[in-house]
């Protein structure tokens, strides 16, 4: 079913920016200018450099078999039960991306906008809209991805250009001069956070009908990357250091400095509109990643047969995930880095050394 | 595609059913605060908020009840008392359209940082209402005074704060993130504006204040209150706090007037205002330079002077630029006096000279205090108003020939 | 617990329209899976609501990357503290 | 008539009886009497039918006889030319003895005596109740299992008028009518070209409608072409009274608020389509036209937009989907602001609201819903009553409810506007289909909004839009050219760039034919 499913390189290349984008564009901000302080926007941009360099390995996976998902590749590189068992592993970490993702959706609504309303609640109505994207599948999440881009990108901008009244170029000064190190540490938790989550590309990479792929991918991570620096930079401008770092999700706080002629004030709800969109595509990837795993793993025929019971499981597992707000920013700094590392990095890298060799096994055994 | 709209109803149904909007609160339910005064009595907090009566603002029959009123609650903590205040408030406060904060000057002087808190965190405030000092008195003492034109008073007050910062400059409109900004900051110190009540307060919170043509109670807006750390010190006043606002960059219009070399005065209007401030080291000790360029446009002539004259009017220049930097000076050394920078010193120097800036950071009180300051002005009259020489010259000529 | 079994009861609607759907494709193992699937998943959202212990995520990978996170953490929290 | 449209979707679907007694594919029968009482039989001797019998010659006279349903025959064609010139022919031809035996008088009614245009033989006596009861006129012979039909159709029909439903400043005034041939002469006139191509079948097993599924060779993708064909045929049903019909059993997906057929009485507007590259299904008995592959934007355009300056249609065009999203969503923000969101509101507005609120007995919801409701009730009322009531309605609606309502304090007057907006907005899409669709849509973001403010707007949105994604209409998907995208469609979707520029057929539906217009800028040729 899904392997006939094809959709666009430009709808790819949306979807990756959404992913980049997701739920980063509203917390980024705070997290890297409290290492970074006023250099926090160069965290970002080394962030995007190590993520662009990401993609390239991706990308080497992807050209050693085009037609096969990661699940598929992982089994013909690692045998069959080898491979199994690196599929589950990648699975785990594609359903702790999908509920880590729907727990910050859930923090930020009742935090900022609907208080009173269960945490629960407000994620199953997003797992809801999430699990209709997956049944209706990839196809259409894309197709839904290209109508509302524009919207978002648009959005994006308009935040920007209203809020540079208010900017003042000696928030982010002295360039950095100071605090350069941190700068460079606060990019850590920044490279599992969006950028190795680009990994659960791989998992419908080959439903893609362009031949540019690795190209739009590229493209994809760099425009994301890049509106994050940018974002990340009118944040410290218009804020602050002070107020970057302090507001859990400063980009909401830079929507509410928008007043122009005593009119158009008050709408920094459009700010959670656009991150609404995002996220939503963010949860909705993990979540169809995680349920195509699936499908490979137990050799279903359809991929649908376990949306509905992951609604519920997705929706506890949220639920449970974390205490607080303030754990999520100490597993973000702690455990995340390794664990994003592993299968965002150590994962891919290993599939690739395992290429070379069977390659050259299969070299060997062909010659002769 | 049946399936799926049934389990979409479905769960509809059972959003419903489990317990269903929880957030909303429907406008009748709750009470708009304007405004809210926080003052300070032994260790409790009182909070008094001055609530809309929207019917009586913008409805369609007026009657003649007032157009807000306030409640006020006490507790130890502003949230608490806040949140107390429902004991006494028919509706569930609002604060999203709140518009100034007061905090009696009391409050002020203890400190008023632990106040500050809950206005940042609370998820209902937003960052674009005005904080002030009621000067010389308890804060819910301004809140209560009726203003005429304006129906609400914290209205009155946020506008006329605004509008005088814009015309008039001794002002100086202050955000909750600028004073977070500068309570937290080492190289920067927090102001406030005053406010206070003229007039009889009792009369004030009465109908009879707005039914007079002439309002016996005003609430007026005072100058600059200097904070050291987040207690308040000292005031600055009218010539001090204009020179605070030209170093800090803030004047975008104001009037100002200057003597004559003949008896009388020269009025100008400035129009437009840069400030650059720089930092610098000498001799391993910090320094500032001030750098003002002001285009302004002569207002009034009250001298006979011929303004058609280059030369008069290249002195004019030079007398502006001398006033100019003569209350620059004076607020710097106010503020030097009561040892606080105000003026963001501190931050300039280390943005600029950032590796200097590691020595004077731990004791920059003293440093600030012996800071050397250099004021420069620089002032261009670009026009003179619709008329070139003023008509009074032709006038005294007249009257002497009368006599 | 009225929560509880009115949930069991919606799941018990839902599962028998999807099973009705998987039923279509001949499969046994997607019929497995889907029950099997809606019993974890009932199993799970039951204890939710009674408050039982469910296994959280966040701690299953903190017990397992933890000690390798530790120095990240610590250095990161040496610039935070400048 | 529901329940024989369920009962033919389902899987063991019982087979359509047609006839109760008789076999129709019997041959006709000897003789006229014979033949006269099956007829007069199998019709239940109804007196619309209309059998003359006459005898033919006069040396060796043979009894004939006509038949013709009265009403859909046109009497004067079978006076004139069946009658008469049978007459008058045969005598003519017996004096000059051109008749020797009966098979001579055949072949000579058959060549020469029927004069009418349409002409065919019959053999069946099945053949025989199909032509009666489409209009056509039977002649019958004593002896001969073979008769003629005379096509003579001819029945009262409305003429070609305006459009009732879509109303052009600028543009052809002339709509179909609820005869085909009419429909299919209007269409003809407008595309002068030999691949212009009408393939026409009877559907209904009862009221045997007569359809045509009109496309232009060449331009209409072949695979939509078959796959229209293929989904016609599959149909069996017993009538087809309109084509709103042909669209429920033929359209993609049945369980969605989105029309995913078009249908117009506005002949220019097929033409466009077909030209485009369309399939039109015309259907006997209505002026309504369907036209597939319908998309999502189509529903958006007007064909007035074709017929006026392209900036001013690309304005309107862009202020129809603004008016689409206002209907869609004014109500639900106005409870999700009002309810949820108050900071939002500036705080004069916010204080005005509120004063108009206060004394309303009911929460924002009710109070929307209630509104909302008695306007659907309204416009209902408004539709189906006689146009001289339906101005009564108006004024009761607008001074009775809204005004009596906001004075006795139990709607808000800014209610009132929102639901007024609302109602305006709605009318402002061209196609009554969507402005429906829309109507429903607003409940369900109405309810959304009550629950979870903005943030359920949004995900209904979400749902809307991955819904509309999803929807596919004769294989094209529903969003295009927007998703999946198309930059060379662009030109005339949002908005319509002038005609010079759109040298290409819409690429999501042609894949043969693709150059449409070869014109430069106009320039004047002498400055």
């Amino acid at each position: 079913m899904s392997e006939l499913v094809k959709i666009s390189g430009r709808q790819f290349t949306i979807l990756v920016i959404m992913n980049v984008l997701g739920t980063a564009i509203i917390t980024v901000p705070a997290i890297v200018s409290a290492y970074g302080k006023q250099n926090g926007w160069f965290s970002v941009l080394l962030a995007t450099i190590f993520g662009i360099g990401m993609v390239v390995v991706y990308n080497a996976i992807y050209k050693k078999n085009p037609d096969k998902n990661i699940y598929q590749q992982l089994e013909l590189l690692f045998g069959k039960w080898i491979g199994k068992l690196l599929s589950f592993l990648f699975m785990l970490f594609a359903f702790h991306i999908t509920i880590g993702n729907l727990r910050v959706m859930g923090d930020f609504i009742t935090t900022q906008i609907l208080i009173e309303t269960p945490v629960e609640m407000v994620m199953f109505l997003a797992l809801i809209t999430c699990f209709f994207g997956v049944r209706y599948g990839i196809e259409v999440i894309a197709r839904a991805a290209e109508i509302f881009f524009p919207y978002i990108i648009l959005s994006i901008f308009l935040l920007l250009i209203l809020v540079t009244p208010e900017a003042e170029i000696t928030n982010i000064q002295p360039i950095l001069q100071t605090d350069v190190a941190g700068a460079f540490a606060g990019a850590l938790p920044l490279l599992g956070y969006p950028f190795l989550e680009m990994v659960l590309f791989l998992a419908f990479m080959q439903n893609v009908n362009n031949k540019r792929i690795e190209k739009q991918f590229l493209v994809g991570v760099t425009i994301g990357g890049l509106l994050l620096v940018v974002i990340t930079l009118v944040c410290l401008l218009v804020l602050g250091v002070d107020m970057t770092t302090r507001n859990i999700y400063p980009t909401y706080i830079l929507g509410k400095k928008i007043s122009i002629a005593d009119f158009l004030e008050r709408i920094e709800i459009l700010v959670a509109i656009i991150w609404f969109f995002t996220i939503f595509f963010k949860i909705t990837i993990g979540y169809y990643v995680l349920i195509i795993g699936f499908k490979q793993l137990l050799q279903l025929k359809d991929y649908k047969t376990t949306t509905i019971p992951f609604v519920y499981v997705l929706l506890v597992f949220a639920v449970f995930m974390r205490p607080s707000v303030v754990e999520q920013k100490q597993f973000l700094t702690s455990a995340w880095i390794p664990f994003s590392l592993t299968f965002g990095l150590v994962l891919p890298v290993l599939m690739l050394v395992a290429g070379l060799f069977k390659n050259k096994k299969g070299g060997q055994q062909q010659s002769p | 595609m049946k399936r799926k709209i049934m389990i979409l109803l479905l769960s509809f149904f059972m959003c419903l059913i489990t317990a269903g909007c929880w957030d909303s609160h429907e406008l009748t339910e709750m009470a708009l605060a304007t405004g809210l005064a926080i003052d300070k009595e032994g260790d409790e907090y009182t909070v008094t908020a001055q609530v809309l009566n929207p019917g009586e603002i913008a409805g369609a029959q007026m009657t003649n009840r007032l157009s807000v009123s306030t409640y006020s609650t006490t507790g130890k903590t502003i949230f608490e008392a806040v949140r107390r205040l429902t004991q006494t408030t028919p509706r569930k406060l609002y604060l999203s359209h709140l518009r100034i904060i007061i905090f009696g000057e009391e409050l002020a002087e203890e400190g008023i940082g632990r106040a500050i808190d809950f206005v940042s965190r609370d998820h209902e405030m937003r960052t674009d209402f005005t904080l002030s000092i009621a000067k010389g008195m308890r804060a819910e003492d301004v809140l209560k005074i009726l203003t005429p034109l304006e129906k609400v008073p914290a209205n009155k007050v946020f506008s006329s704060l605004e509008m005088s910062q814009d015309a008039w400059a001794p002002t100086k409109v202050v955000h909750v993130d600028e004073l977070i900004d500068s309570l937290t900051s080492p190289s920067k110190q927090a102001v406030l504006n005053g406010l206070y009540v003229q007039g009889d307060i009792e009369i004030g919170s009465t109908l009879d204040n707005v039914e007079r043509v002439n309002s016996p109670t005003l609430i007026k807006i005072d100058h600059i209150g200097v904070f050291r750390h987040d207690q308040l010190i000292g005031w600055l006043d009218e010539e001090q706090s204009k020179g605070f606002n030209y170093i800090t960059n803030n004047v975008s219009n104001t009037v100002g007037s200057v003597a004559c070399d003949k008896p009388g005065r020269i009025v100008i209007e400035v129009i437009n205002t840069n400030t650059e401030l720089k930092g610098k080291t000498e001799n391993g000790s910090p320094k500032m330079v001030v750098h003002v360029t002001s285009e302004v446009n002569i207002g009034e002539v009250l001298c006979p002077i011929d303004i058609m004259k280059k030369k008069n009017i290249s002195d004019v220049e030079k007398k502006v630029e001398k006033k100019m930097k003569d209350i620059m000076y004076a607020s710097i050394d106010k503020a030097k006096e009561l040892n606080s920078d105000i003026f963001g010193f501190g931050e300039v120097l280390k943005r600029q000279v950032p590796k200097q800036w590691k020595n004077w950071e731990q004791n920059w009180d003293e440093e600030f205090t012996n800071l050397n300051v250099d004021v420069k002005a620089d002032v261009k009259i670009r026009r003179t108003g619709t008329i070139s020489e003023s008509f009074l010259n032709k006038m005294e000529k007249n009257k002497k020939k009368d006599e | 617990m009225v929560q509880a079994s009115f949930i069991c009861l919606l799941s018990l609607f839902i599962f028998l329209l999807e099973y009705k759907r998987v039923k279509k494709l001949q499969s046994k193992k997607d019929k497995w899976t889907l029950s099997i699937g809606f019993m974890i998943a009932l199993y799970f959202i039951v204890s939710m609501i009674l408050d039982l212990p469910v296994p959280s995520m966040n701690k299953l990978v903190g017990k397992v990357f933890q000690p390798v996170g530790e120095p990240f953490s610590n250095m990161l929290e040496s610039f935070q503290d400048q | 008539m529901a329940k024989i449209l369920r009962r033919t979707r389902k899987k063991k679907k019982k087979k359509i009886v047609e006839n109760i007694s008789s076999d129709y594919n019997q041959p006709i029968k000897q003789t006229i009497e014979e033949n006269k009482t099956f007829v007069n039989a199998e019709l239940g001797n109804s007196f619309d039918i209309v059998i003359r019998e006459f005898k033919l010659g006069k040396k060796n006279p043979i009894k004939a006889a006509v038949m013709y349903t009265d009403g859909l025959a046109d009497k004067d064609l079978v006076h004139n030319y069946v009658l008469e010139t049978l007459m008058i022919d045969v005598r003519e031809a017996e004096l000059n003895q051109q008749i020797a035996n009966s098979q001579d008088l055949y072949n000579r009614i058959k060549e020469f005596s029927l004069t009418g245009a349409e002409l065919t033989e019959i053999t069946t006596m099945k053949a025989i109740f199909n032509h009666l009861l489409s209009g056509d006129t039977i002649v019958l012979l004593d002896g001969f299992t073979n008769g003629f039909g005379v096509g003579s159709r001819g029945w009262q029909d409305r003429g070609v008028q305006e459009p009732s439903s879509e109303q052009v400043v600028r543009g052809p005034k002339d709509a179909f009518t609820e005869t085909i041939r009419t429909n299919t002469a209007l269409i003809r006139r407008r595309i002068k070209d030999t691949n212009l191509w009408f393939d026409t079948q009877k559907i209904g097993k009862r009221t045997k409608t007569d359809i045509a599924v009109a496309y232009i060779k060449g331009v209409a993708s072949d695979d939509i072409v078959s796959e229209v064909k293929e989904r016609l045929q599959k149909i069996d049903i017993d009538s087809i009274l309109e084509s709103g019909y042909i669209e429920e059993l033929i359209q993609d997906e049945t369980y969605t608020p989105f029309p995913l057929m078009y249908h117009t009485e506005r002949p220019d507007a097929i033409c466009a389509g077909l030209l485009e590259g369309r399939v039109a299904i015309l259907v006997d008995g209505t002026p309504f036209v369907l036209l597939v592959p319908a998309l999502f934007i189509d529903f958006f355009q007007s064909s007035e937009d074709y017929y006026q300056r392209s900036d001013i249609s690309s304005l309107l065009r862009l202020l129809r989907f603004f008016a689409f999203f206002l209907a869609m969503i004014t109500p639900s923000a106005y409870i999700a602001l009002t309810t949820f969101h108050q900071e939002m509101i500036p705080t004069p507005l916010l204080i005005s609201i509120a004063a108009q609120r206060e004394g309303v007995p009911f929460p924002a919801l009710v109070e929307a819903l209630m509104m909302e409701a008695t306007f659907e009730i309204l416009r209902e009322a408004g539709i189906r009553m006689p146009r001289a009531v339906g101005s009564a309605i108006s004024i009761v609606g607008t001074l009775i409810l809204g005004q009596s309502a906001v004075e006795a304090g139990i709607v808000s007057p800014a209610m009132v506007i929102v639901v007024s907006l609302t109602a305006i907005s709605s009318f402002v899409l061209p196609h009554y289909n969507i402005a429906i669709s829309v109507r429903m849509i607003r409940f369900c973001f109405m309810i959304l909004a009550a629950i979870f403010g903005l943030y359920g707007i949004i995900l209904g949105l979400i749902i809307m839009v991955l819904h509309l994604a999803s929807l596919r209409s004769f294989g094209i998907p529903y969003l295009s050219p927007m998703a999946p995208m198309g930059i060379k469609d662009q030109k005339d979707a949002l908005i319509r760039l002038p005609l010079w520029m759109q040298s290409r057929r819409p690429t999501y539906l042609n894949k043969q034919d693709k150059i449409r217009a070869n014109t430069k800028e106009p320039k004047p040729t002498r400055q």
